[in-house]
């Protein structure tokens, strides 16, 4: 692999540029591997590259229907964070963001990692109770998660500018100084470049047709690209877990719902901090390296595969946006999309075994970007060991027969 | 010029009995009754008592005044005490606006989604309407409408419908 | 000046002042920042956002992505400010302030063009290879700092905004020829039509061109015709960013005739069909310098001739790959613009053309291009070289360069709609596809071009090439991307025109594309020696032009955001200053009552102790009530509630606990069995959800079933009146029934109270003796005013939501909202006797099965006693075993200081809680962590003998 | 935003209405003698179809009725029950 730097960079510079390496290679499909990960996002190819480090096997393939990162690694807010309110989450998701702080250097490729820090606006009593727990099971896994008063919330962030006679008041706010942004792009092609030096395919443009079985246990993966024979299959596909599952005779407890982020136009830095106005709609923004306020909210309320906006939901998070920051009102929004979230019944990722032997399931749960380099890590335990990985236990498919589930964020549309 | 023309008033003498039943039950109480329930959907019919209006497949709204309200109720109720049909007052339960003027129509089309260019006179429908729900009776097209919001969002949906009338200042 | 003597739509009669870059200018009505800027010969407008070069004007529309200013204030507001504004669409008005973006101090002298001489450090993705070491935020600053164009206003804007619904037949976007014919044909077949269009007059590019072929007049009567204005909902200056599913088109007007107090209006339109007439823009060509000030595409400068009356240079040369260009070198022409050259890349241009240009002395080069554009900040000459030998150059020289592309069908609309566009050779751009909605594209945005030569001819000329040339060639202005970016993209195997984009940022500047797609999708495709078709467009994402936040979310501000829902209560509860907050269902209802001087916390506390020593009164009418009807009541609420209902007497009542499928708790209410009919309660917040579960079951599972079910939430108030001597209070009322001896626990009966016809039930959420009153929203008010009155004597004290859930801490009831959390069942709640597993049937109860089949730990419910007497644990707070342990065991649902007991209380949930009562357990705060005993989770009256009393 | 055709009120706009579900899944007629796994399945799992699929929508802003569409979840194209 090509190092990148600073003297890199000035060394090609003098060439014009003319002597960079493929950060990838473009791979014919070998007729085996040990391990096809179905998915060329963060999650399938994280776990590629947790495979052939930590664990050895390198004779991996991942296959992705589209372009790598093309999934929702590419259509997501960029945000991290572990505010979370189970015991079986917390460690999960701030190992999460541990792995998020030093992928840049462990992959040589700059992830543009900016921790910015979250505030969450309290404006109900509700919300202030569920905050409040959150605050203390974080607390005993040494997770920072702290109460703002509206003074310290007003110097971090000079435009906030809520009315007095605000519909639903900001008693304070909960602040999680880890919470990040990470350049969603690079968390892909990172990945995809490092696993590709250490001997992973990249099969794109390849999609999976069927999951081939035999004695209830995978053998391969039927593609347009041919029959690929595999001693293990594992998923990572966010928005279409229910689809590929399907091709290996599971049922899982996901609905595909769409999950809507717009831009604005790049305007000069007024925002370091992520804000989460959770009272309304549960919006949240923050401002992009390149000076885009970027916004988001909660799930639409039906399952869709459109991967299509939709204007209301727009308009009432932006009331809700400008309510607080007035001076938003001349911005324009530049572009808006969907990416789709397979919301699994209690909100938590499911990384797991199946009733199929060697076929393993990664679903993100309440939104995948954020637990990418846990996830990827712990799945690539469990495909390499049949065996879950300490901190994913209990976030197993067993929990839905046990009732011991792990609920955070509601409940998905179907049910 | 700093707002539509339109006068909004609180229609303070209604009173509403609800009327749940089948459509069968309901052209058997047609003949018991002094006033016809309409058969058509979403059309309000004149009474002696009022409007009486169909809002679903089985329900139906008998509008009358308050003096009249327990008359109607008992003699409902007596029509169709071997019936299976459930009979309500809820007069407090819903609070009516009248929304009249040139100028109805763009402050209508601000306050909900349904197109009302279909509903002539003697319409009635519900819908969302300003952020919650309202029954909307065209009394006269593009000209005067009644809508009937539940009791608890009156005070708000006044607010609403004040400001998208244009009536309330600039934010300053 | 650069000010034409004649023409223009100008009207020279209202000369208007206006501010650039702190220096006074004057232009007229009708002109636009940009025209009246190039009519004052300002050429350079701002800096791009990399490299800080010069730019200047491109265009003359909404593609424009170099031309943005940040408008500083306006005659009407001198506060208004407004980031990255099109000088090009800014309507000129007097006293307009506008300055350039992203440059310091100004455009002339811009300090950030230095990055310009670091730009070989700089390619495409430079950021990925670079800055690993230590955290990134050290470096972002600066990065940030240097990034963004505009600047966000300071202060907000004093402006209103309009969402409204239209519905219609046919919606026609776009007023020129096409749209008008469309809509008129539609309008005359009877359909309801809605033309929208972002001009101020109908006419399309005929308003830009001077030279029609006696259309231009035609469709000028056309949209003057009384009976089309009568036909048509016309609606100018009005732009339609999107189209949604189910032919849901949104579209924005600026400053509406009918309504100037509005500043935009948000239209939603649904329409049975969808016309697009949105036309097409021209396309830049790729070569050296091609964005210097003064290089602009041919069809712009034609505008600024014709409409605005601008000479946009003295002396032109035009480089063409298509013969519409011509039409803008005759108006140039025509209008005493020297054209030193026309530089066109076909081999053989049309001979007509040829000899007109010949006629008015103008040399025409063809196949030849320009390679090159000099001059600092503006261009000042062209190096022209033979196609077929691009070494041998020659200088033109020129103060305007006018290039033609090709001409990009506008095919965002129909691709939001879900469709695809395909690549069309003969027009060398992609034109719309197969309609997935019901939509259909007509003129210039369906490839169908309306030039005013006899033909359209072109060589599709994707990139000039540079043969020893040195100088960057952009494929995107203004995210400074150039050829050698996209070379540099496939080099390291980012193929996918997708990765491209990504990669280099390509069409993701504020113009989403418009100006540069097709050249990075031309360019791609001939490096990888591929048709575009098979590079395919990357997805066009809506808006079609930037749409306002204010148009988007102003329409509803301030306590209009969300509605208020309101109790006949609620006058009186704000003239008693009750401190009001959220109560769920978006009620707001007190939540104490403080007296003057007093803090909240004592507030609560001595309203508690009223109730449990004399007499409180209590707002609890936003709980959800439902009439019940039918033979089959009594069967329904057996199966939606845990218990029995089916052997409740007339005038009794029962609380019931209501699951959902999966086992966990819905909602608890008590329901009553009345003559007739049944009336159920439930909890404020889970109202709705209870109804659309009774409905869907009755509807969709159980359609054999006769019941049916009437909301009563605001029919009724519910005035409860509680503590040991609301009897008395009720009794000094006037009450016509007798309230002791055989009116028992949980009974209700129709009584007058004060003169108001009521129902009184016996209910307790507090545990002591209660008087529910339901009386009719119109008496309520005077009834709890006759209470009030008639409790004085007993010290009666009005009870806010806090007092309310400190009597139920110490009561140890069950909240569904905080002890319920989406693990607990009922069992676990210590609700076990209210379940009965011997039902046939239940919603739930399979799953509790599930549950009881399991032996999982499960977290049950638990008072705590905190050992400190003076410290509230904070609810949410961890329960551990010990200080330090990772070992989490459960957590604080409720906390508060019991007055009655004076001490601090607690309810939690907890492991194997039931089995641990007397442990002590070590409660976790973010503050303080303190040792607690564990007890059962009821601290008062026990037996439950007050409440029956 | 779609437009859903209510068989009373006619089309209205999504937010007039609530999602119901996947109208394939069928509650076990007798949950006490159903397998546990079966149960699990009825519970927790979904279709979640790619494609057509039959939903249940509630007009809860209008007549308060449930019925059911066949909706494309790619396309978002809706077919009324009636219609089909």
């Amino acid at each position: 692999m090509q190092r990148y730097s600073i003297f890199s960079l000035a060394r090609n510079a003098l060439t014009g540029h003319k002597n960079w390496q493929q950060v990838w290679r473009s791979p014919s499909p070998k007729k085996e591997y040990d391990v096809v990960i179905i998915g060329g996002g963060g999650h399938g190819l994280g776990a590629a590259w947790y495979l052939a480090r930590d664990h050895g096997i390198t004779n991996v393939a991942v296959v992705e229907k589209g372009w790598l990162g093309g999934g929702n690694t590419g259509r997501n807010t960029m945000t991290v964070r572990s505010n979370f309110l189970r015991e079986a989450s917390v460690p999960f998701h701030e190992k999460s963001l541990d792995l998020y702080h030093e992928l840049a250097k462990d992959l040589n490729y700059n992830l543009m990692v900016s921790e910015r820090g979250m505030i969450t606006f309290i404006q109900s009593s509700a919300v202030n109770r569920v905050q409040m727990q959150m605050a203390n099971t974080m607390h005993i896994y040494g997770a920072k998660y702290r109460m703002m008063g509206l003074d310290e919330v007003r110097r971090r962030v000079p435009i906030f500018d809520p009315p007095d006679d605000m519909r639903l008041p900001i008693h304070g706010a909960i602040h999680q100084p880890r919470a990040s942004m990470v350049r969603h792009d690079a968390v892909a092609w990172g990945f995809a470049r490092a696993a590709d030096a250490r001997g992973v395919d990249i099969l794109q443009q390849t999609e999976v047709t069927g999951i081939a079985r035999e004695n209830g246990g995978v053998t391969g993966v039927q593609t347009n690209r041919g029959f690929i024979k595999a001693k293990k299959v594992a998923m990572a596909v966010a928005g279409h877990g229910s689809v590929v599952a399907d091709m290996a005779g599971i049922r899982l407890p996901i609905v595909t719902q769409p999950l809507q982020a717009w831009v604005s136009e790049p305007i000069k830095p007024v925002l370091n901090e992520i804000i989460v106005i959770r009272s309304y709609h549960g919006t949240y923004l923050m401002q992009s390296d390149k000076g885009e306020i970027v916004i988001g909210q909660g799930a639409d309320p039906y399952p869709s595969y459109a991967q299509r906006g939709t204007i209301p939901i727009i308009e009432d998070a932006t009331a809700a946006v400008l309510e607080v920051f007035p001076s938003f009102e001349r911005l324009k929004l530049l572009r808006h999309w969907a990416g789709m979230l397979d919301m699994t019944f209690d909100g938590s990722p499911i990384i797991s075994k199946t009733d199929v032997k060697g076929f393993y399931v990664d679903v993100a749960g309440s939104g995948g970007f954020k637990t990418t380099p846990a996830a990827a890590k712990t799945f690539a335990h469990l495909i390499a060991n049949d065996e879950p990985h300490v901190l994913t236990g209990e976030l197993g498919l067993d929990r839905f027969h046990s009732g011991r589930l792990v609920p955070e964020g509601g409940v998905s549309a179907n049910h | 010029m700093n707002g539509y023309r339109v006068n909004i008033r609180r229609l303070d003498d209604v009173a509403l009995v609800n009327l749940r039943c089948s459509q069968d039950t309901a052209a058997q109480l047609t003949r018991k009754l002094p006033f016809e329930l309409p058969t058509a959907p979403m059309r309000a019919s004149e009474s002696t008592e009022g409007l009486v209006a169909r809002l679903a497949p089985d329900q139906w709204w008998i509008r009358t005044t308050l003096d009249r309200e327990q008359a109607v109720f008992s003699s409902l109720k007596d029509s169709t005490v071997n019936e299976f049909a459930a009979v309500t007052i809820i007069s407090d339960h819903f609070q009516g606006f009248e929304i009249a003027g040139d100028n109805i129509d763009p402050v209508l089309a601000q306050a909900t989604s349904v197109n009302l260019n279909t509903l002539n006179d003697g319409s009635v429908t519900r819908g969302k309407f300003a952020r919650s729900g309202g029954t909307i009776f065209v009394i006269e097209q593009s000209k005067r409408v009644q809508v009937f919001v539940e009791s608890s969002y009156a005070d708000y949906i006044e607010a609403y419908l004040a400001s998208i009338a244009g009536a309330t200042g600039s934010r300053d | 000046m650069t000010r034409l003597q004649h023409g223009g739509s100008i009207d020279r009669d209202q000369p208007l002042e206006f501010t650039f870059n702190g220096k006074r200018y004057q232009g007229y009505a009708g002109d636009t920042l940009a025209s009246a800027l190039l009519a004052n010969g300002v050429r350079l407008i701002g800096r791009s956002f990399k490299y800080h070069r010069p730019r200047g004007i491109v265009t003359a529309g909404g593609e424009e992505t170099n031309a943005l200013v940040q408008i500083n204030g306006t005659a009407d507001d001198p506060g208004f400010s407004e980031p990255n504004v099109r000088a090009t669409t800014l309507k000129l008005t007097h006293g307009l302030d506008v300055s350039s973006v992203n440059c310091w101090p100004n455009p002339n002298l811009d300090v950030g063009a230095i990055n310009s001489l670091l730009s070989p450090l700089l390619p495409a993705g430079f950021y990925y290879k670079t800055f690993m070491a230590g955290p990134w935020d050290r470096y972002a600053g600066a990065i940030r700092r240097a990034a963004g164009l505009g600047r966000v206003p300071k202060v907000p804007a004093k402006k209103r905004y309009e969402r409204r619904y239209a519905h219609t037949d046919v919606l026609v976007i776009g007023a020129g020829p096409a749209g008008l014919r469309a809509a008129l044909e539609a309008a005359k077949s009877g359909a309801s039509v809605m033309l929208v269009d972002d001009q101020e007059t109908p006419g399309g590019h005929l308003l830009d061109v001077k030279s029609g072929d006696g259309n231009h007049a035609a469709i000028q009567a056309l949209a003057a015709d009384p009976q089309t204005a009568d036909l048509i909902n016309y609606v100018p200056r009005t732009t339609a960013t999107g189209y949604y599913d189910h032919n849901l088109v949104v579209a924005v007007q600026r400053q509406p005739d009918d309504a100037p107090w509005i500043y935009e209006r948000l239209w939603h339109v649904r329409a049975r069909e969808v016309i697009l007439a949105t036309g097409a823009v021209e396309r830049p060509l790729v070569f050296v310098n091609n964005d210097r000030p003064g290089v602009m595409l041919a069809s712009a400068a034609r505008t600024y001739v014709n409409r605005y009356a601008v000479a946009p240079g003295q002396r032109a040369v035009f480089f063409t790959n298509n013969s519409s260009a011509y039409g803008a070198v005759f108006d140039l022409a025509d209008a005493g613009i020297t054209i030193g050259a026309v530089i066109d890349a076909r081999p053989e241009p049309e001979q007509d053309l040829i000899a007109a240009c010949r006629t008015r002395g103008i040399s025409v080069y063809p196949n030849s291009v320009v390679i090159k554009a000099t001059g600092k900040k503006q261009v000042a000459h062209a190096t022209i070289a033979s196609r077929s030998d691009l070494t041998r150059t020659r200088d033109e020289a020129c103060d305007l360069l006018c290039m033609s592309g090709g001409w990009n069908p506008l095919v965002h609309l129909h691709s939001h709609s879900g469709a695809k566009p395909v690549y069309d050779e003969r027009i060398a751009a992609f034109v719309p596809g197969e309609s997935v909605q019901n939509e259909r594209s007509v003129g210039a945005c369906n490839g169908d071009f309306d030039f005013d030569t006899e033909t359209f001819d072109i060589d599709a000329l994707w990139e000039v090439g540079h043969n020893g040339t040195t100088g960057k060639a952009f494929v995107d202005y203004q995210n400074d991307v150039t050829t050698a970016d996209i070379d540099l993209a496939l080099r390291e195997n980012f193929q996918s025109i997708e990765h491209v984009k990504r990669y280099t940022t390509a069409g993701m500047a504020t113009d989403q594309g418009k100006m540069g797609n097709a050249n990075v999708i031309g360019v791609v495709a001939q490096r990888l020696a591929q048709r575009p078709d098979d590079i395919g467009t990357t997805t066009y994402r809506p808006p079609f032009t930037p749409v306002s936040f204010g148009a988007l979310g102003g329409a509803d501000r301030g306590a209009l955001i969300l509605p208020t829902r309101n109790t006949p209560i609620t006058p009186w509860n704000l003239e008693h200053g009750a401190s009001m907050n959220e109560a769920g269902a978006n009620f707001r209802r007190p939540f104490w009552f403080p007296n003057p001087g007093e803090s909240d916390a004592s507030a609560i506390a001595r309203a508690a102790i009223a109730v449990r020593n004399g007499a409180g009164i209590y707002d609890a009418t936003p709980l959800g009530k439902f009439e019940l009807h039918g033979p089959d009541v009594p069967q329904l609420l057996n199966l939606l509630y845990t218990n029995r209902f089916d052997d409740l007497k007339v005038g009794h009542g029962r609380f019931g606990l209501m699951l959902r499928e999966d086992g966990r708790l819905l909602d608890d209410g008590v329901t009553f069995r009345m003559e007739d009919h049944w009336l159920m309660t439930c909890g404020t917040g889970a109202a709705s959800g209870v109804l659309m579960h009774i409905e869907r079951l009755l509807q969709t599972e159980l359609t054999h079933l006769k019941v049916y079910v009437v909301n009563v939430t605001s029919q009724w108030a519910n005035i409860c009146v509680c503590g040991p001597q609301s009897r008395a209070v009720l009794q000094s009322a006037g009450v016509d029934i007798d309230l002791s001896g055989d009116f028992k626990f949980m009974q209700m009966k129709s009584a007058n109270v004060a003169g108001v016809a009521a129902r009184v039930a016996r209910v307790s959420y507090t545990g002591e003796l209660s008087f529910e009153i339901n009386a009719r929203r119109r008496d309520a008010l005077a009834l709890w005013e006759a209470l009030i009155a008639a409790g004085k004597p007993f010290d009666i004290t009005p009870v806010g939501s806090e007092t309310s859930a400190v009597l139920r801490i110490e009561k140890g009831f069950i909240s569904a909202g905080t002890e319920g959390d989406n693990i607990t069942n009922p069992f676990d709640a210590g609700l076990g006797w209210i379940v009965d597993m011997d039902k046939p049937d239940f919603i739930g109860k399979r799953t509790l099965m599930r549950d009881l089949e399991h032996d999982i730990p499960r977290q049950h419910v638990v008072g705590l006693l905190p050992e400190d007497p003076e410290f509230v644990v904070a609810e949410g707070s961890a329960l551990l075993p010990r200080e330090g342990s990772r070992d989490f065991q459960g957590h604080v649902t409720a906390s508060c200081y019991s007055p009655t007991l004076d001490r601090p209380i607690a309810l939690a949930l907890l492991k194997n809680g039931k089995q641990r009562h007397g442990e002590e357990i070590v409660v976790s705060g973010l503050d303080r962590s303190i040792k607690a005993e564990v007890t059962k989770p009821v601290f008062y009256d026990p037996k439950g003998t007050r409440m029956r009393s | 935003m779609l437009l859903i055709p209510c068989p009373f009120c006619g089309e209205r706009e999504e937010d007039e209405f609530v999602f119901g579900g996947d109208a394939k899944r069928e509650r076990p007629t007798d949950p006490t003698s159903t397998s546990t796994e079966q149960w699990v399945d009825y519970v927790y799992n979904s279709n979640n179809t790619k494609g057509e699929s039959l939903e249940w929508w509630w007009h809860a802003q209008g007549c308060t009725k449930w019925f059911r569409i066949t909706r494309n979840t790619v396309t978002h194209a809706i077919t009324p029950e009636s219609d089909r």
